[in-house]
């Protein structure tokens, strides 16, 4: 459980450096920070496929960043904000930090299965530890483990997952990807209009 | 209390995208909003004391075996969704930089204050 | 004859995989990419109408839900679908032309399918989460074609529009996972079941609260429209009409009344709610369109204003279906299902003749080379189609009998008064009236007047760009049809007022099938 | 840090050192990504993480000699082809499903055609093709993203900023 503190507390004072800092260099080797500290939970957090991924793509997206911020000359960030405005977008997010707060607040599995016997309601969240299909019988989740195997014959059950029962989702990641990419050069690209002369 | 945090997370990331006037920046949180509602869906799929969930010989062996993995696996369906999270916000940040890097070249700047042309 | 659903999907999807490979043909390869294109979009058309009044659940590689994804096509979503491939079968005709000033073009009709795909897909789903997929891509896709341009403001159009974008797709996909967390569920229809057993709760309505912020930025609605004015105006003429005419609807509107009625059911604070945001919008949207100079940053202030109108009618169905409760008469469900009738006839009136008018700025745009409103006059003469198909769009707009506006204009005051809300009925007045105004003012400024000296060889728009606009000119005269003749309004509205009007029953008619 | 701004100010490539280390290590990622693809539904990773690996193993190349060295290679009308076919190879897998399973993305080949033993590297039906075509995908439009960036940087010269008032 430590372990998981530690990391979380990790990942938000990088992430408030990153936010906070005037070198922008910097701030994006924080927002590495962050991914890796994103990593090192997932693995923690028992999900290796993601470990994985979030890995590698922390990387390809630390070097398209650094490629932005790189040989700028404005690597630094001057002039000051509003001072005004930012009093109270920080007021404004803290209010709803708040609420976030009380509603992500959550109770032992036995508590809520204890509540939803009387009466069929929602209570909160199950505590950190514990997964939704334990309090939820009716989710698909765990279909998926205990039959996942028999039915796509994929031993790891998050390749199942992605690339049977829910491949569709998978075709629009693909595309979404392919729309990125195509948009991407698009608005890279050297030239951008013509003289409607040439073509005619 | 983790999941507390890690709304702190996607707060911050909200406060640098509304508040800062710098397109990386902006970017940058983002970025950071992403890594936070990525870390909430897989923390709501963990089991204390899980595993992974990926079969391998031993939980073949015996139909004891298995059971025990069924019992304690993690749910695998939060995964599939933030590897397809991941996925999608590669795709836009790689986006959102090509356009930051034209918007520089135009302008010479990534303050946003400094680039007005359009008038809200 | 039943067409199998993913292939309202699959069919723009691989053809936009395959259109990258035109680009490095030279000429003959755009045209094959135009042509392609363009049978894509009006294929889409043809199974859009081949598909009306049918109810369908497809589950996607034969796993029955909760297990896979199920695509789910209802009243709703086949009036949508029909919006969709109408309003882009036009643009995609007008583009063939216009787009000949671009670089690029076949990178271009790759986006504009795969915006296509993705609002196809977004209708279709029966997924939450796959909604949240869908409604990226066409998301993405739409950044990139408003910043196609490369010039100074579409960039930064383009950018603004992305973060926003961003910021709202982030909260629906936050949403998304308090859902996930509390229910255990991802299929619309269980998560539904769910609500209706156990109530909701702190996280459930806090997801509500993120879904309205999400689509509403997705939507521009007023508190969160600062990117439409300058996006809107910034893309390309087709580009705008499709963002104007349905991209905002269906990423937002649609996406919002889904989930709202069918999903989580609507209460009555959400009914004020959806009220207030469409009054607002309209009002405010309005207002700032009057003071406009730019032909199409009025067009666009224009569409927030009219978006308001289609979720104040949606609203205000929500609201007299949720205060009447479980005890709902029949009166009072004729006026919810009034109230939406004109909410929904007004987005599918929108979608046409607002995709109209932005494609015949885009054609005065081309002529003259300028979008200042002070600069043009006198264009009736030179360019007489776009006048009268651009005249034909403005009655429509405004109002005026014969025309589609009018009729679904009616049909929300008579809901209005009906249920006696009499102050939302004369906002609903005052707003045409303003409308009304800013429509002559376009009028006066650019087709009639003296002709400026620098725009004596202003030339009339070319075939293909003609067809397109003329063709929805025709469809804007023929809309009042829709609620006029029973035997349509029975096949092609009513079904999808009653989706909205059925609230929750949505799941127990997926469930059972 | 300082010797990718070298690199990205328009100096080709690195030292020798870095050079010869990276013609080494490239193989081995480019290995290591294939393996990640084709064992993704038996071990951690798949199509996404392996071909993000595979990109970055030219991405490491490009970095190390180059851009123009890695345009011999892989030229970018090449890498947009590549794209193009890994998106259409995924969703003609989609169609197949349809075609001769009855629906859309029907695992037809583990449920009809070649049911394999789990545990196996055939097994799984079209798990593994989705993996591979998906793997291509990934890797050719990353490479496609990082070039097209590293080409825009290239061309802008940092001394004259257009100004937006102009």
């Amino acid at each position: 459980m430590a372990i998981f503190y530690t990391l979380l507390l990790f990942m938000i004072i990088a992430a408030i450096i990153a936010v906070e800092t005037k070198n922008l260099l910097s701030a994006v080797i924080c927002v590495g920070a962050i991914g890796f500290g994103g990593s090192l939970m997932f693995l923690f957090l028992r999900a290796p496929d993601i470990a994985i991924t979030q890995i590698v793509v922390e990387v390809l997206g630390l070097i398209i960043l650094i490629r932005a911020t790189i040989s700028r000359d404005l690597t630094f960030i001057t002039g000051d904000r509003e001072f005004f405005g930012t009093v109270v977008s920080v007021v404004i997010i803290f209010v709803i930090f708040l609420a976030g707060v009380k509603i992500l607040e959550t109770k032992p599995v036995e508590e809520i299965q204890e509540i939803r016997k009387s009466q069929p309601q929602f209570v909160t969240l199950p505590d950190f530890g514990t997964a939704i299909f334990d309090v939820a019988p009716e989710a698909a989740s765990q279909t998926y483990i205990s039959q996942g195997l028999e039915k796509t014959g994929a031993a790891n059950l998050v390749a199942s997952v992605i690339l049977d029962f829910r491949a569709y989702d998978t075709l629009g990641e693909a595309t979404v990807l392919f729309t990125a990419i195509i948009g991407a050069t698009v608005i890279l690209r050297r030239k951008s209009r013509k003289l409607l002369e040439d073509a005619d | 209390m983790l999941y507390a945090l890690c709304f702190l997370l996607f707060m911050i990331g909200l406060y640098c995208a509304v508040v800062k006037k710098n397109m990386v920046k902006i970017v940058i949180g983002i970025m950071v909003m992403e890594y936070a509602v990525n870390l909430f869906l897989i923390m709501l799929g963990y089991r204390a004391g899980g595993e992974a969930p990926i079969i391998d010989k031993g939980h073949l062996e015996s139909a004891n075996e298995f059971a025990k993995f069924v019992s304690s696996s993690v749910d695998p369906l939060p995964q599939a969704l933030v590897l397809t999270a991941i996925v999608i916000s590669l795709g836009s940040l790689a986006l959102m930089i090509s356009i930051c890097i034209r918007t520089y070249e135009k302008y010479g700047t990534f303050d946003i204050t400094e680039i007005r042309r359009l008038k809200g | 004859m039943s067409i199998p659903l993913p292939v309202f999907i699959a069919v723009p999807l691989v053809t936009a995989f395959l259109l990258p490979v035109f680009s490095g043909l030279g000429r003959k390869g755009k045209a094959v990419a135009t042509v392609l294109a363009n049978l894509v979009t009006v294929s889409l058309l043809v199974m859009a109408v081949a598909s009306i009044g049918q109810f369908r659940v497809y589950e996607v590689g034969k796993w029955p839900i909760p297990l896979g994804i199920n695509l789910v096509l209802d009243g709703l979503s086949s009036l949508l679908l029909l919006a969709i491939s109408v309003v882009s079968a036009a643009a995609m005709l007008f583009s063939a032309r216009y787009m000949e000033q671009y670089t690029a073009k076949a990178k271009f009709l790759c986006l504009f399918l795969l915006m296509v795909a993705g609002m196809n897909g977004v209708v279709l789903s029966g997924d939450i989460f796959n909604l949240f997929v869908f409604l990226e891509i066409a998301s993405l896709a739409s950044y990139a074609l408003v910043g196609f341009g490369c010039e100074h403001e579409e960039l930064e159009a383009s950018f603004k529009y992305m973060v926003l974008g961003s910021i709202g797709s982030i909260f629906i996909l936050f949403a998304v996972a308090l859902v996930y967390g509390n229910t255990g569920s991802l299929n619309m229809a269980y998560i539904s079941k769910a609500i209706q057993s156990s109530g909701l709760n702190a996280g459930l309505s806090f997801a509500m609260a993120l879904f309205v912020v999400g689509f509403g930025l997705k939507a521009a609605l007023v508190p969160f429209h600062a990117w439409l004015p300058d996006a809107h105006p910034s893309a390309p003429a087709p580009i705008s009409a499709m963002l104007s005419g349905i991209l905002i609807k269906t990423l937002g509107i649609y996406a919002l009344a889904r989930v709202v009625f069918n999903v989580f059911g609507v209460s009555v604070s959400m009914g004020w709610l959806l009220v207030a945001l469409g009054l607002l919008s309209m009002v405010a949207g309005a207002f700032l369109a009057i003071g406009q100079g730019d032909f199409k940053r009025l067009l666009a202030y224009s569409s927030i204003s009219q978006i308001g109108y289609v979720v104040l009618g949606i609203g205000l169905g929500g609201l007299i279906i949720a205060r009447a409760g479980n005890s709902i008469t029949a009166k009072e469900l004729a006026w919810a299902s009034l109230a939406i009738l004109g909410g929904l006839f007004h987005l599918v009136n929108h979608a046409v003749y607002k995709s109209l008018l932005f494609l015949t700025s885009g054609s005065v745009q081309m002529s003259t080379g300028t979008r200042q409103l002070k600069q043009m006059g006198g264009l009736a003469e030179k360019l007489p189609f776009t006048r009268a198909t651009c005249t034909v769009a403005s009655a429509s707009i405004v109002g005026i009998p014969p025309f589609s506006g009018f009729w679904s204009k009616l049909i929300l005051v008579i809901a209005a008064i009906q249920a006696h809300f009499y102050w939302v009925a004369a906002i609903i007045v005052f707003v045409s009236l303003c409308t009304l105004i800013m429509y002559l003012k376009v009028q006066r400024y650019v087709f009639l007047g003296e002709l400026p000296e620098n725009l004596q060889q202003s030339k009339e728009a070319k075939n293909s760009m003609l067809v397109a606009m003329i063709f929805l000119a025709c469809l804007c005269v023929l809309m009042g049809l829709l609620v006029l003749v029973p035997s349509l309004r029975s096949h092609i509205l009513n079904p999808a007022v009653k989706v909205l009007t059925d609230g929750l029953e949505y799941s127990t008619k997926i469930i059972n099938m | 840090m300082a010797e990718k701004e070298k690199n990205s100010n328009g100096v080709k490539g690195m030292t020798v050192i870095v050079k010869t280390i990276s013609s080494w290590v490239k193989v081995l990622i480019f290995l290591f990504g294939i393996y990640i693809i084709l064992f993704g539904h038996l071990t951690p990773g798949g199509g996404f993480a392996g071909g993000v690996i595979v990109a970055g193993s030219y991405v490491l190349l490009m970095l190390a000699f180059g851009r123009e060295f890695v345009e011999e290679n892989l030229s970018l009308p090449v890498a947009s082809r590549l794209d193009c076919l890994g998106a259409f190879l995924f969703a003609l897998i989609a169609i197949l499903g349809l075609a001769l399973g009855g629906s859309f993305f029907v695992n037809f080949l583990y449920q009809k055609y070649l049911p394999g033993e789990a545990l196996n590297l055939i097994s799984a039906g079209t798990i593994p093709l989705s993996n591979i075509a998906i793997g291509l995908k990934v890797a050719a439009s990353l490479f496609l993203v990082i070039f097209t960036l590293s080409i825009c940087c290239k061309d802008f010269k940092p001394g004259t900023p257009v100004n937006g008032k102009e």
